[in-house]
């Protein structure tokens, strides 16, 4: 099992989840979320004190799978968050060792 | 003159007043959070603006003595030839001006609610200068200024035509509707317009400024009456009842549509009904009001939904609400006027037995003024289109036209992360 | 008939329209985020349906002439045989029917405090239509029609009984009060209540709510003199004084009981003051005032607590501000009317060395309007209850009422994220 | 005594109550989400206290006769001695003692502004009751009380300097801005003044606040020609145009400074240009109330900047706001006082061929009342920190003051996390 | 070290803070989120248009443990956030490599 | 490649924003948090009803960084955010398998 953590741009979070949905995964965690990275904020003015707003909204997403569909979520996500410009985001994966479905109790790969 | 008529005046320009702050929520709630403070911000520049204009020109070309039946006179260019003393029927000339006033600031900002999101401020500004000077003012020449005793120096629709229009449903509803709709067409779709969700932020926002309109418009309303009066009382009955029939209205066609009534729905039906409500608020009875408010809230409902299928972009229904309502108080004086309760109506409508007459003035009086203002306003929009821009950058409309055109963001509740130390700018 | 008189009671109206809003935000910003439409909502049906009876056959009874001592007449259904010039004292009647017609709209909001969360949005509406038909119209009709010249065909308490009620105690607060009760016993508790945190969620509406109504509260006691003159200035004094003092009382018992001082005390200070000054604003001197408003702010702050003792669950506290409000006020003229102002005190109190005749009246006009609210609201909620039901299943309680029966959210702050692509119902 | 003229001071003095909770918004949306219960509750107290006062001693210090020139009699102690019949000019004095309440109201609830998250509220508490006494009532009586028709017992400003001050310039603004900035210098800097980001947290209650104030303010100035006549048509379009004129002004002076104008700003302007034609309103053309108004704009603009460098944190800006537009508004009534229309201006200001002799008034009642709220401001507030503190801990300003000073949170939009099961307190 | 990470319904939040104060677990970090799943959103209307809001809010917990006490995080977390219907949530653990207590420095075990 | 996950107090996000920059970190992500810990919470009163909230406002930060700078960037965190007081905080440290970027789809170290 395997947990992919997705930070992305706001916009795209409709596009991801129905390439996520196409693929296959039916189950995921949002977060709203911020960034500080390579993609500028912007500054804003108040009374004339000018601040820098150095983070950007994102949205975070988290995904456990199955091993072996890791690669295809990843670029799944990876494809249809791409806009080309600096801020699209990361992906990141972290391995899991076991996943718990609350209502039933089912464990791992029953649990997704 | 009357102190009583004066104060009632007095306290009525005070209410208008309010209306546009009142205006700002209730289309403020309705953009998304990122584009909130924008859509404010078009109302205060009405507020910021016409102001100054109506002290040069504005007043002037509108009300001034000396002028004909399409423009005012040039006596009151800046507010010259009126003292404490001047008189206006029976009240300070100075509470007349200040009371139409009101009437030119919330007429441009209404026609804002078209182009949420994605307007430059830069384009709104000279848009506002503009438009108030080319179209409004002589609209509203040619509805509300009466002339002399004789009707000299009056407007073609006050005094020629003699329409009834008892407080601006064609100058100031048809007039912003149909500018909104122009506008619309001007700069195009919001980027994503049909694939995103464009829900409204604050809802509560909108119900505050569906309160403020109401309570403010008693004052557009029974203040028209321009004094302290039966007719006044008249005109404020109608406004409560109209406007309550309205939401019935359209709350009643959204139980039929999705089995449940919607706020925004309420909302909006309150607006809708205090519109239609404008032009006949002295010329029906309140019964006639109840039957108007709640057609008015049934078709605007439906009014709305047209956009997603003839595919403009009036983000926040100036048209389905203000051009359609204020169609619909107009014209349907021609049925509903009656001249039982003694109010403003010079004859009968159809249902009280009186002739067609007074329909087709009706009907001619809101369809010039929708041509006009249409036909001026996207003529204006395209200009302003070409020269400086009237549109912002998609990226930016994506990311927030507040950020980019305000340098502000409207919300901050975690007061503690996100932004870096600051400079100051002095 | 009066410009000056009629001026400010037309303002007054306004100002009390705008009161079911500011009361709309009082009580929105005291539910949790997901139910503020509800609250929000119930206010707003008031102020759409109450209008349309009004009209229909509710100014009639409560106030046409040719009606008894419990009942108004039938002269007046549809608001026929009115016209611009027919007068009300001083003031045209369609002034003083627009000025009514605002009481009896805010008068049942007032009771939607005391079911937040739960209740199905169909039964409301079927309630409000019943209830101010069964109820407030004829209590109105009571404490508010003083009748012809020799007060023939006036209500009971007005001319028969003589009690004081200068705007509403009795056939407002109590009434509303009372009525609270009935409804929260008939809807039974909130799922989760004392389980659950119910926090309010937005506290900076409840106190644009408490400054909101108190506005409009000078239009509701000021106003209820009917025209601009010194008793108006008395009551416009005694409600800025008695307001002040209860903001005053229940900050200082929460003081002495947490250290602190809440803002939602200070919100529930000001309405508590505003209730009990409403029946005594003519009767009192500004003195007495701040004595009626400390006392009220402190009881009320102590009687909000007894729900939990109790174990009712008035969810927003409509029993402990406005019925327990509204004694204080109703039974404290007993003691603290003077005639030494020369207001609406028709003898003085037993404080000013009066005798206790006064009190006997205020106790019996208070008890006789609460037991007859409070019987018949609860017969009411039973039947609706058991015919179209009146509650909301618990799992829609958990998930929010707003969603279940408004098909909304009150906030969107992200814009982005939760919604997907929209289909246009049109 | 006349009911037009009643009505509209009723009306007025309704309107000028309603800006406090406005003053509340405008301050409360400028506050971090942390502290905005706090900055309401200093609002919320001086509408608490200040009545009370003034029922005790308040307004007979201000303007009961057999007072001097500076400070008035006590024959209104407790207001004793007036009955529904007694007037003042047109208008009952119980009309007249409840309008000029709210300004003392007001003037207080400006000054927290200076001391934004950081005050003990009980220091507030007594620096209102001590403050209102000491500095406002008699500065009130110099200004406003005109005395007995040969000015006998009237304050010094308004009957021996007979500098003009038409509604409160110095009395209310230079007083409050003056206060605030001695407040400030008390207190000390927030914890993390210039290092933490202090942003507005809720930009539209701002402008909400901004438009309440605006609404209310036509009752103050317009209201301050005690009647409903020319005057006060003449007060209520400069109060209009001034204002606008103001924020023309303001979003100019961004324009030029960052290329974008900012909703703060717009807000901003609006309150700067509201605060400058105060004193001015009956004194000025139209045409000279915009030209106040730009100059306003742009040196409050200038002006709010100066914090930052001369290193006082006088938070929300009342000394850039309310200090330098109320000095303005004064002193340029030296220039632009104008006897055309007809108003308040005794004679013409230096622009329209006046002497100096009006200037060096309006410096010297400028200069005074200044130094004296300065100077009395600062030792108060010296007292109270030396006694039971007024600033509370820095660990208390970060986790936020509205947990530690009033027990609650503002917001709670989750409405499910956080709150463990409560205990009643009961 | 393992990191218990749990999605749950917002209503059961105290009780599983309640339930995991009994079982010794003395911190965690809440974050609020949006889950996406079997469990169905809403529709909603705005003037006339419907949208279909496919996110339900949940509570998302973080809980770093020692490894001894996976299990019984776990199964008391399972446990207490049960309603029985779709949607009660996941469970997921992931491999710890060091925590660290800011205000000491102490770490792992100590640090918890 | 790591996952270093750190939950401070919210004045301190500044402090350790500049202080990773020094050190070199040139992106996180961050998201708005609540912890539950020794650090007691405080009580609210409505209306004489009393409230103990048990939560506290915290920031949380999560920066993927290359398995040698985990160090560094771990003290670097501590060192900015302590205050010394309780509540400062954890953090922790979670292998990653891969990181992505999603603009470029450039993997691990090429993608921080
Ligand atoms: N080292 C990192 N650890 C965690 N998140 C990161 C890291 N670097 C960047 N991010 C996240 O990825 C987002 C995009 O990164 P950025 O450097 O702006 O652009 P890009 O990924 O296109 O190069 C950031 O806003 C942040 O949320
Ligand atoms: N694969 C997944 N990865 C991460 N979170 C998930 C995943 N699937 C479901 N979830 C989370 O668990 C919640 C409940 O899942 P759902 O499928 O609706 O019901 P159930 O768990 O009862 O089958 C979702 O709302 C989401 O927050
Ligand atoms: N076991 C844990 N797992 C995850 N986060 C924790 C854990 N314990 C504490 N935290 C987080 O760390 C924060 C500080 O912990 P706390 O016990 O209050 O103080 P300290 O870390 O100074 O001892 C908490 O508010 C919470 O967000």
């Amino acid at each position: 099992m395997k947990l992919v953590t997705a930070v992305i741009k706001p916009h795209k979070w409709e596009e991801v989840r129905e390439a996520l949905a196409s693929a296959g995964v039916a189950g995921m965690t949002v977060t709203e979320a911020s960034g500080y990275g390579q993609q500028k904020g912007h500054t804003e003015v108040y009374r004339g004190a000018e601040y820098d707003v150095t983070l950007v909204p994102k949205i975070r997403l988290e995904v456990v799978v199955d091993a072996a569909d890791v690669e295809t979520v990843v670029s799944t996500i990876t494809a249809a968050a791409q806009t080309g410009k600096i801020g699209d985001g990361k992906v990141w994966v972290v391995p899991v060792d076991s996943v718990v479905r609350v209502r039933t109790g089912e464990t791992d790969e029953a649990a997704l | 003159m009357d102190t009583g008529d004066t104060a009632w005046v007095l306290a009525s320009a005070a209410l208008v007043l309010l209306m546009t702050p009142g205006l700002a929520f209730f289309y403020g709630g309705m953009t998304r959070a990122k584009s909130v403070l924008n859509m404010m911000m078009m109302s205060f520049a009405a507020l910021a603006i016409v102001p100054v204009l109506w002290v040069l020109y504005g007043y002037s070309f509108a009300f001034s003595p000396g002028g004909n039946s399409l423009i005012g006179g040039t006596e009151r260019l800046g507010f010259l030839n009126i003292g404490v003393d001047t008189a206006y029927g029976t009240i300070p000339e100075f509470v007349f001006a200040g009371f139409q006033l009101m009437f030119a600031i919330i007429t441009v900002a209404l026609i804002s609610g078209a182009i949420a999101d994605r307007a430059k401020f830069a384009g709104w500004l000279v848009f506002v200068v503009v438009w108030v000077t080319v179209v409004y003012f002589p609209v509203a020449h040619w509805v509300f200024d009466f002339g002399g005793s004789d009707g000299e120096g009056g407007g073609w629709i006050a005094t020629k035509l003699e329409a009834v229009d008892f407080a601006g449903g064609t100058a100031v509803h048809i007039n912003a509707g149909a500018a909104g709709l122009a506008l619309a067409l001007v700069l195009g779709k919001r980027t994503g317009w049909k694939r995103d969700p464009m829900r409204p932020h604050n809802l509560p926002f909108v119900l505050l400024g569906a309160g403020l309109l109401w309570f403010g418009w008693f004052g557009f309303n029974a203040g028209s009456a321009l004094g302290a009066n039966g007719l006044a009382g008249l005109a404020f009955v109608n406004t409560a009842v109209a406007t309550a029939g309205a939401i019935v209205g359209w709350l009643a066609y959204e139980f039929v549509k999705e089995k449940k009534g919607t706020s925004l729905g309420a909302a909006s039906g309150a607006v809708a009904g205090l519109v239609a409500i404008t032009p006949a608020a002295g010329a029906l009875s309140p019964f006639g009001s109840v039957i108007l408010g709640l057609i008015a809230g049934v078709v605007c409902a439906a009014a709305v939904g047209l956009k997603w299928k003839l595919g403009f972009d009036d983000s926040l229904d100036v048209v389905g609400v203000h051009l359609v309502g204020g169609l619909i108080g107009t014209i349907l004086i021609g049925f509903l006027a009656t001249t039982a309760p003694g109010g403003g109506a010079p004859v009968d409508g159809l249902f009280y037995g009186g002739n067609a007459d007074l329909l087709g003035k009706q009907v001619l009086a809101a369809v010039v003024v929708m041509v006009f203002s249409f036909v001026l306003t996207y003529i204006i929009g395209k200009l302003i289109d070409m020269t400086i821009g009237f549109r912002i950058d998609p990226e930016d409309e994506v990311s927030g036209i507040d950020q980019v055109e305000h340098l502000e963001s409207a919300y901050d509740y975690t007061g503690g992360s996100g932004g870096s130390p600051f400079k100051t700018g002095v």
